[in-house]
């Protein structure tokens, strides 16, 4: 009969205990970030969907169409052409569609891109009315970039060259 | 627990082929070949061992056979054109021709079933495969030994078509209920 | 017909007994967001004008212009009268509540009486509602309601028997008269009456939440097991009738519980102080909301208790204590 | 008006709890037939979120399967990549350099505390306490803002590769883990006061959901299921892979094999998950983070090999059959969970509503995972 007692009296003290808690935290400030008013910085290594890179001399994409991304995508989001033009050496971009509706963020295209021409945007509040919305044309999209004089460094060997 | 004692216990019960993979290389500790008919007698073993169930899958070795006859030919055809020289060379060569698989019954491709044990206490994980012939994949079922089996021989059958003889409740577990297509056959085509 | 003062001033009081039980409807609403979010250090409703104060007006509108979809099968009937019951006990027991001196709509001399035999109504509309909507859900809900009512109702009539023999009378205007002076004069902490008088309280206080359904005993609408408990199939207006009348009933657990245990209109110094001593409707509101308080702070602190856990708690606990009780203090009262 | 019908013996009704319901988290459904309020029969039927990863993994490369593995279970991805990552350096025989694998290891005990957290959250959820989620929402925030630092994304991680990480740490990241543990060091005893202690939670979960040891073994039970039930197995120490067998932790084991002993064993997992990563920072050597050559287009040896993994659900294990080309022959996928699950139905035999709730919510469910 005593550590039955025992026991309601313990369990009423732990009902006061929890009691104690919550109340401690409807004192204490709010925790969250409210969102339309206030918005939180994106990590530099944020995955958004893939951009274009406008390199800072020629003012132009660094891309050669080479097709590497287009081929290491494993959900075929990417489509890339160019043409030959004379007096130009090496292909010339003319189309770079991204399908981001089926893209799953997964970093090979920007791996496997050599020339380091594409890379990870930092724009995370993508709305849109329909699926055609998402099929973003990343070369119209080149000249409203600013030019970015030092890509992310991504894969490098060891945290002294992450930090240059 | 060492896989030693569990490798007798199996051939005592004469099983076809036990070997003992490398651990580090291959990931399990016992590969164990076994006869559609010796798969219970196998399973008990393991059963009375204290193993548990991990896992139950299928694999579709479907052209092998086409692939073995074509390597075996061209390694006999490679011998008949280097006979000449070897015995000019040697003098006498052993008569190295291999006769070509009895032309009979061309063995037909495997589907085979693959079973995976573990043991709470020692490192072994073991292997249990059986191959089934494409045509009539039918196989005992080991969900009255082990009733975790019970869903993963139901999983194997929507994804492969085989038949676990005596299954309490063989209805396709992640496929719609009137699926009678099997996706991970090699000649599946959606 | 002449109109004498008397039916002006009941339907003046009843027009201003329903606006304050709907009004109250809506802001405890917006007072358990507040609350929950403040608790889970989170805003809460704040769109809506200032600090989210016209969030309960948006949500009513929003509640009425919903389309009353009554599902197919259903007993129309007591689909229909399901929300009125639960609704219309609740207002009818404000009717007796003294809130002052002066102002109560009718000062019955049974006045305990009817709030008890109209807390025992309300759950049966949630009955009536869940049989209605032929869901297997709601079913269940109704049967938990059902056995959890009976197992509370007991304790805390006992508690409410004891009170009565304390304060020998059941009109609540004379329970709230006798306990005037400061706050030692409050039937809390009567303890002449009673060493277990604080224990009755929080039995009280107990009951009244499994009354009310509220957690940790909220089981018949319980969220993550029955979706929506009782009413399941209600949308719109129903569902927000439903909900009025179970924050009505909140606001009644808390009324009774200041009138008889807190000392209802009276302040806690003696009325020697001139201003802060003089009893009024301040101090019988300011006591009431710090209940609901703490009902809202428990509710978004403590898990649900298991079904068998809650009727245990009240078959072999609390009614076992509230008749010691009862004994208790008829022995005291005889002896003293 | 139908005369009542002569109620039979067993009046029993089939009551569908999912596959949208609030305690499922996710799309199971569990079909109850049930006598009043006591279940006479549970089964659950699964096949709602199958997207047959195993074909998927037939038709891609080996690289190009990387982002799956962090969908099958989006709680704990860094583990899935772990295994699978593994299972192919296995196969194609890659060394892994120290500091690579010490960056696995840290990353993906961080995703083990973020995943016990919301299974806490989610858990108390379901037997009705609200507030202890968000809560833990406040703390796991914390671990996704410090593995988007280093990984990039915040849920579905796809940061191993074969033969090292995506890219290395850096300062910012190992301060911020620091102080991430003192304060979650701090917060601990907050959470066992406000619930763990709380009669009312522990009258919910004590001897409720009983699993005996025989019972794990026959249903291949791993994880914290089986650990809660006396059986001391956790592929970190059991098949030690990685640099695990560098640190010292123990493994919580409980005997009662109740919904209360698996709550505590995860409870007590999060404080040796912080051990880990503690150890892990202090020891964490120099180096490169990628194995010199490896090679674009991989072809591992021919040959079928299996590798198993501890996530926080248990032993998840990739079986791979390759055939020397670049996509794999066949990709099996154990989920631990899948047979978790299948010991539910024998197990809640006879029980009330609420207490199959508390029983399902002690298996820690991630549906996509069962499902695969």
């Amino acid at each position: 009969m005593i550590d039955y007692l025992k026991e309601v009296i313990s369990g009423t003290w732990s009902l006061f205990v929890g009691l104690g808690i919550t109340i401690r935290y409807f004192f204490q400030p709010v925790v969250t970030v409210q969102y339309p008013y206030q918005t939180l910085p994106m990590a530099p290594r944020f995955r958004g969907h893939i951009e274009l890179v406008k390199d800072e001399e020629t003012g132009e994409t660094r891309c050669i169409v080479c097709g590497m991304c287009q081929k290491a995508c494993p959900s075929h989001c990417i489509t890339v052409n160019g043409e030959k033009r004379e007096g130009v050496q090496g292909k010339v971009l003319t189309e770079y569609t991204l399908d981001f509706t089926r893209c799953s963020l997964c970093g090979l295209c920007v791996e496997s891109c050599t020339p380091k021409a594409i890379t990870f945007s930092k724009d995370y509040n993508l709305a849109g009315l329909s699926k055609e919305a998402y099929i973003f044309d990343l070369k119209a999209e080149l000249s409203s970039l600013p030019a970015q004089t030092k890509l992310m460094p991504f894969g490098c060997k060891n945290r002294l060259e992450a930090k240059n | 627990m060492n896989c030693a004692a569990i490798k007798e216990k199996l051939t005592v019960i004469g099983v076809e082929m036990v070997s003992e993979a490398e651990y580090a290389r291959k990931g399990f500790a016992l590969d164990v070949q076994v006869a559609p008919h010796l798969l219970v007698a196998a399973v008990s073993v393991l059963d009375a061992e204290g193993f548990f169930i991990e896992a139950i899958t299928g694999v579709d070795w479907l052209g092998e056979q086409a692939a073995l006859r074509k390597e075996a030919e061209a390694k006999v055809a490679a011998e008949a054109k280097a006979q000449p020289e070897a015995e000019a060379a040697a003098g006498e060569a052993p008569p190295l021709v291999s006769q070509p698989a009895e032309q009979g019954e061309i063995p037909e491709d495997a589907l085979e079933v693959v079973y995976d044990f573990n043991h709470y206490e020692g490192l072994c994980r073991v292997t249990i495969r059986a191959r089934l012939p494409r045509s009539k994949p039918e196989i005992a079922t080991i969900s009255s030994i082990y009733p975790g089996a019970n869903w993963h021989e139901r999983e194997t059958h929507d994804f492969f078509g085989i038949i676990f003889v005596g299954h309490p409740y063989l209805v396709p577990l992640l496929l719609p209920e009137d699926a009678d297509f099997h996706p991970l056959l090699k000649d599946f085509r959606s | 017909m002449t109109l004498d003062p008397e039916i002006i001033r009941l339907l003046a009081f009843l027009v201003g007994v329903i606006a304050f039980a709907s009004f109250n409807a809506a802001y405890l609403v917006w007072l358990e967001r507040k609350e929950a979010a403040h608790i889970q250090r989170r805003i809460g409703p704040k769109e809506v004008g200032p600090f989210g104060l016209l969030q309960p007006l948006v949500d009513g509108i929003k509640l009425m212009t919903k389309q009353l979809i009554v599902p197919a099968g259903v007993d129309p009937v007591l689909f229909k009268i399901a929300p009125i019951l639960v609704m219309v006990p609740a207002i009818m027991s404000f009717v007796t509540i003294p809130f002052s001196e002066t102002l109560v709509a009718r000062n019955l001399d049974l006045g305990l009486l009817v709030i008890s035999a109209f807390a025992s109504v309300n759950f049966l509309g949630l009955l009536l509602g869940a049989w209605g909507s032929r869901n297997k859900y709601a079913v269940i809900s109704a049967g938990r309601a059902f056995s959890q009512n009976v197992a509370y109702e007991i304790p805390m009539l006992v508690i409410v028997v004891t009170l009565v023999m304390v304060s020998g009378t059941m009109n609540l205007t004379e329970i709230v008269g006798l306990q005037m002076g400061g706050f030692w004069h409050w039937n809390i902490l009567n303890l002449a009456a009673s060493p277990l008088m604080p224990v009755a309280f929080l039995i009280f206080f107990v009951c009244m939440l499994a009354e009310t359904n509220r957690a940790p005993f909220d089981m018949s609408e319980a969220e993550s097991e029955l979706v929506a408990g009782a009413f399941t199939e209600y949308s719109g207006m129903g569902f927000g009738v439903f909900f009025m009348g179970e924050y009505a009933n909140i606001v009644i657990g808390a009324c009774v519980a200041t009138i008889l245990f807190l000392g209802g209109w009276h302040s806690p110094f003696p009325d020697t102080i001139p201003f802060f001593g003089a009893s009024s409707v301040i101090w019988f509101l300011l006591k009431m909301y710090f209940i609901i308080f703490t009902v809202i702070w428990i509710r978004w602190t403590f898990p649900r208790t298991t079904f068998y856990g809650l009727l245990n708690l009240s078959w072999k606990i609390l009614i076992p204590i509230s008749f010691v009780n009862l004994i208790l203090t008829s022995a005291m009262l005889k002896v003293f | 008006m139908s005369t009542f019908a002569q109620s039979q013996a067993n009046e029993t009704f089939v009551l569908n709890l999912g596959p949208q319901h609030p305690a499922t988290h996710g799309v199971l459904r569990v079909k109850l037939t049930m006598d009043g309020e006591y279940i006479v029969e549970a089964e659950p039927v699964l096949g709602y979120i199958h997207r047959m990863h195993e074909k998927m993994g037939e038709n891609r490369t080996w690289a190009q399967f990387l982002p799956n593995t962090g969908r099958i279970d989006y709680l704990h991805a860094l583990a899935y990549n772990h295994g699978y990552v593994s299972v192919v350096e296995r196969a194609a025989s890659i060394e892994v350099p120290e500091r690579a694998e010490y960056l696995r290891v840290i990353t993906a005990e961080l995703n083990r505390v973020s995943s016990h957290l919301l299974w806490f959250g989610a858990f108390i959820l379901d037997l009705g306490g609200f507030s202890p989620l968000l809560y833990a929402f406040d703390d796991r925030e914390h671990i996704l803002d410090l593995l988007e630092s280093v990984t990039g994304s915040r849920l579905t991680y796809c940061y191993f590769r074969f033969g090292g990480v995506y890219n290395d740490i850096d300062d910012n990241f190992v301060t911020g883990t620091r102080a991430f543990i003192k304060r979650l060091r701090g917060r601990m005893p907050m959470y066992h006061n406000l619930v763990t202690k709380n009669i009312i939670l522990m009258k919910r979960l004590q001897e409720v959901g009983p699993i005996s040891a025989e019972m794990c073994r026959k249903y291949g039970a791993t994880g914290p299921v089986c650990r809660g039930s006396g059986i001391n197995f956790d592929v970190r120490k059991h098949e030690p892979y990685s640099v695990y067998p560098e640190f010292d932790f123990e493994v919580p084991v409980y005997e009662q094999g109740d919904s209360m002993a698996r709550y505590m064993v995860r409870m007590d997992e999060m404080e040796q998950s912080l051990r880990i990563v503690e150890q892990a920072l202090d020891k964490l050597p120099e180096g490169p983070v990628m194995a010199e050559k490896v090679p674009k287009i991989l072809k591992p040896a021919k040959g079928d090999y299996y590798h198993a993994v501890e996530t926080a659900r248990g032993s998840f294990g990739v079986r791979v059959i390759s055939d020397g080309s670049n996509t794999p022959y066949r990709l099996k996928l154990r989920s631990p969970t899948f047979s978790n699950l299948s010991l539910f139905g024998e197990a809640c035999r006879g029980m009330l509503l609420p207490d199959v709730l508390a029983l399902m919510g002690s298996l820690d469910l991630v549906i996509p995972e069962i499902d695969r």
